[in-house]
């Protein structure tokens, strides 16, 4: 055993309180390591992907209108608009998407046409 | 460091780098401890209580250390906006207060031989004290907000408050300690170290900086898996939403 | 009248009129110092040593109490994101909200620093001095503090967390302050050079700290 | 009448990211003097998202907004009145106060404050601390800030929350004066307005789907 002189307790006191501090470190570091890759592993199973990873988009097709897409992630997309003209909202066309069957609701009170003239298709969800 | 701006590449990176960093690490903390304990001979002023000098001075090197880290990745937030600064920050800033904390404390181990009591108000366990405080603000702060976005950003101003701070505290406590304590104060560590406790400080001190960056690296990686880990079950929430719609 | 004027002018009558933050302070300030003695004991001597020092760090005390006030409420009704779209850039306003905070914090209570003083046995020919350093050093107090404000706004427990964050940032403040009003009571040294810093440290903070401010209210405003 | 406004904005491909989300992007859309946009889409679509990232408060993680007939180094920002979910009624003034207070800090002028007080006929209840005022009284309060000073572009959120038909009446035709005059309105609204918008725009769909 080392000779440490007549301080030695002191020497070990800091070397065990530095080793302790050390040590807590390490291991509070790599289980917070392990802990975060067994969440993505587990949430991976359970198939749910980042962006990057996305399944093919499902798409809902009301048969006037040009495709518009509702991804199961729900992440990225918006539906924008670009008109030019001021009588834009008498020429509406109403689109309701859902996940199974495309249907059409009845537009009150508007006529329903398809608008050709942006090029993004006038779309607007029914006001509840 | 355009190439480690990739959190993905960053991550395959740290998995390349960790088993020889980690190797590295035990080498150097061996041998230093090796030669701290068993080759360095006992100090004449003294005595064997200058062993406590091996961990002392590279904990403190490194709550510098680590306090630079956190301001450079600040910079690093705020101005070049890069993804990972502040992942970088957040994890350096627990890192560093550890190792100001165990510079605190030996510090003090030292000191109850040496000065005759625990604690003294020496200009640099003063400012070492001060630097605690302000890793556990940070630490508190990144704590309080839970969107990551505006903790990094708003912990990335508090660090570079504290980085303009410090020479201003660093300063008047100096000013402060030769106010009321005249020179006549042991100072511990001064200019004259031989060169035979010179070479095991110098490996401890390597051994030291290479842990920090092993549990730094961990601890970004970790960092990084769990702000995804965040972001799906955002998107598992949306799932349920949308199916209950 | 110009926009500045107008901010500052709204600020002050909003100290004067909101629920009496000033008189809160105020009470604080003379409480914190009215018990210090019960910890010291009442010998004379010994408080008119400590006197100086109790007056600052009580100060510091009362006036990070109402810190959270300089951005907190205007941020919780909106006022904040008007204030962001007027003519002032935002480190412009951040410096007049802190002057306001300084004009109804810093100012009464560096003024009421000498009745606490008698209370505390201080030195009567020491409290010129003691006021003269409160007054250089408190814009340094209510600017930084308002870094801690902008950085806290909207955060759980961010009154305590103001305290964690600001009060390791005072250190050069408190060490310059009572160091003035110390030399002119215990002495030889003159009270002069700290109270040089003190008073640098202040335009520093003046300069600086609305920078920081602005920054950490722009990230609130997200 | 005269045109004092001439500012015409256009947005493109704007994104908007929240908490790491993308609430929308290849956000577009071009408003001349005198047009109106009315922003729609459920909750958490980005309605107020994309209104604060055009009054500046909010960066735009992609994209652009540019401005024509404006100096182009004033700020968006300071070219527009937001008005957002919040009043900026500060309960401790008086109504007359308040309004005094955002026509001096917004440089509306002399005749701002008078104007402001008009607007939503306000002027009785001038005197009053705004505390004392009904939550619709407040939001009219908040509107008024658009007389206080005048200003060409007036982002909207939910503006007519709180107000009676007889006050959404008045909004309606503060907007269309607005126009007329040759501003610009951007409107998120879930009461029809009589407002003709030029333009609409309905975010975050296939959330909803």
């Amino acid at each position: 055993m080392l000779d440490l002189g007549p301080h030695a307790s002191f020497i070990v006191a800091a070397y065990g309180v530095t080793a302790i501090a050390v040590a807590a470190l390490v291991l509070i570091t790599l289980a917070d390591d392990r802990s975060q890759r067994r969440k993505l592993a587990e949430l991976e199973r359970q198939g749910i992907r980042r962006r990057s990873a996305r399944s093919p988009k499902t798409t809902t097709t009301p048969k006037t209108t040009p495709a518009m897409t509702a991804p199961p992630t729900g992440v990225e997309t918006a539906e924008t608009t670009t008109a030019k003209t001021k009588t834009a909202k008498t020429t509406t066309t109403k689109i309701t998407t859902t996940k199974s069957v495309p249907k059409r609701k009845p537009a009150a009170k508007r006529k329903t046409a398809a608008r050709t003239k942006s090029a993004t298709p006038r779309t607007r969800k029914p006001r509840s | 460091m355009i190439g480690l701006a990739n959190p993905t590449r960053f991550l395959s990176l740290v998995d390349r780098v960790v088993p020889w960093l980690t190797a590295l690490t035990m080498i150097l903390l061996g041998l230093g401890l090796y030669l701290a304990l068993f080759v360095a001979p006992p100090d004449y002023q003294q005595g064997e209580t200058v062993r406590i000098m091996f961990i002392h001075v590279p904990a403190a090197w490194l709550a510098m250390f680590g306090y630079t880290v956190i301001a450079v990745a600040a910079l690093g937030t705020l101005i070049w906006r890069h993804p990972l600064a502040d992942v970088a920050a957040k994890t350096a800033a627990p890192i560093g207060a550890t190792f100001t904390f165990v510079a605190l404390v030996t510090g003090s181990l030292w000191g109850k031989p040496m000065w005759g009591t625990y604690w003294v108000w020496d200009a640099r366990l003063t400012s070492m004290l001060i630097l605690l405080l302000l890793y556990l603000g940070l630490i508190a702060l990144w704590q309080s907000i839970e969107e990551p976005g505006r903790a990094g950003r708003t912990a990335a101003i508090l660090a570079l408050v504290g980085a303009i701070n410090i020479p201003i505290i660093k300063f008047s406590v100096d000013w402060w300690n030769t106010l009321h304590q005249p020179a006549s104060v042991f100072r511990a560590g001064g200019s004259t170290i031989d060169a035979s406790l010179l070479t095991p400080l110098f490996v401890m001190a390597a051994g030291f900086t290479a842990l920090f960056m092993l549990l730094h690296l961990l601890a970004m990686r970790a960092e990084i898996l769990r702000r995804r880990v965040r972001a799906l079950q955002q998107t598992q929430v949306e799932r349920a939403t949308l199916a209950e719609a | 009248m110009s926009a500045a004027l107008a901010l500052l002018k709204r600020d002050v009558m909003l100290a004067w009129r909101e629920g009496g933050a000033i008189g809160t302070a105020l009470g604080f300030y003379l409480v914190v110092v009215a018990i210090m003695p019960f910890g010291l004991g009442p010998d004379l001597n010994l408080l008119a040593r400590v006197a100086p020092g109790m007056l600052w760090v009580a100060l510091l005390l009362a006036a990070l109490l109402s810190a959270d006030r300089i951005f907190h409420n205007d941020y919780e009704d909106g006022t904040l994101d008007v204030l962001a779209a007027g003519p002032l850039p935002l480190p412009v306003v951040a410096a007049i909200k802190s002057l306001a905070h300084w004009l109804t914090t810093g100012v009464p209570l560096a003024l009421m620093a000498p009745m606490l003083g008698l209370l505390l046995n201080l030195p009567l020919d020491s409290i010129p001095l003691l006021v003269l350093a409160m007054l250089a050093g408190t814009p340094a107090v209510s600017f930084v503090a308002a870094i801690g404000a902008s950085l806290t706004l909207g955060l759980r427990r961010s009154g305590l967390l103001l305290a964690l964050l600001v009060l390791p940032l005072y250190v050069p403040v408190l060490i310059f302050g009572v160091a003035t009003a110390s030399a002119a009571i215990v002495g030889p040294a003159s009270p002069w050079p700290p109270f040089l810093m003190l008073y640098g440290l202040s335009l520093a903070s003046i300069v600086l700290a609305p920078i920081a401010a602005a920054a950490a209210l722009r990230t609130a405003l997200r | 009448m005269q045109m004092p406004f001439k500012l015409s904005l256009s947005a493109h491909d704007i994104a908007c990211e929240r908490g790491g989300r993308t609430l929308f992007q290849g956000l577009r859309f071009a408003l001349e003097p005198g047009q109106a946009l009315l922003v729609s889409g459920p909750n958490g679509a980005g309605k107020t998202s994309l209104l604060r990232q055009i009054a500046g408060l909010l960066p735009l993680a992609e994209g652009r907004i540019a401005t024509k007939g404006a100096d182009p180094d004033t700020p968006i920002a300071e070219l527009s009145h937001y008005v957002g979910h919040l009043n900026a009624a500060k309960t401790a003034l008086s109504v007359r106060e308040n309004l005094a207070f955002w026509a001096d800090y917004l440089e509306g002028g002399d005749g701002g404050l008078d104007q402001a007080l008009a607007a939503f006929g306000l002027k009785p209840l001038a005197d009053l601390p705004a505390g004392l005022l009904s939550a619709g009284q407040k939001r009219k309060l908040a509107l008024s800030r658009l007389f206080a000073a005048p200003r060409p572009l007036w982002l909207l959120d939910e503006p007519s929350v709180s107000l009676d038909a007889a006050s959404v009446k008045k909004l309606d035709d503060a907007i269309r004066h607005h126009l007329k005059a040759g501003g610009i309105a951007i409107v998120s609204s879930h009461v029809p307005l009589k407002t003709k918008f030029a333009h609409e725009l309905t975010l975050g769909l296939e959330r909803a789907a």
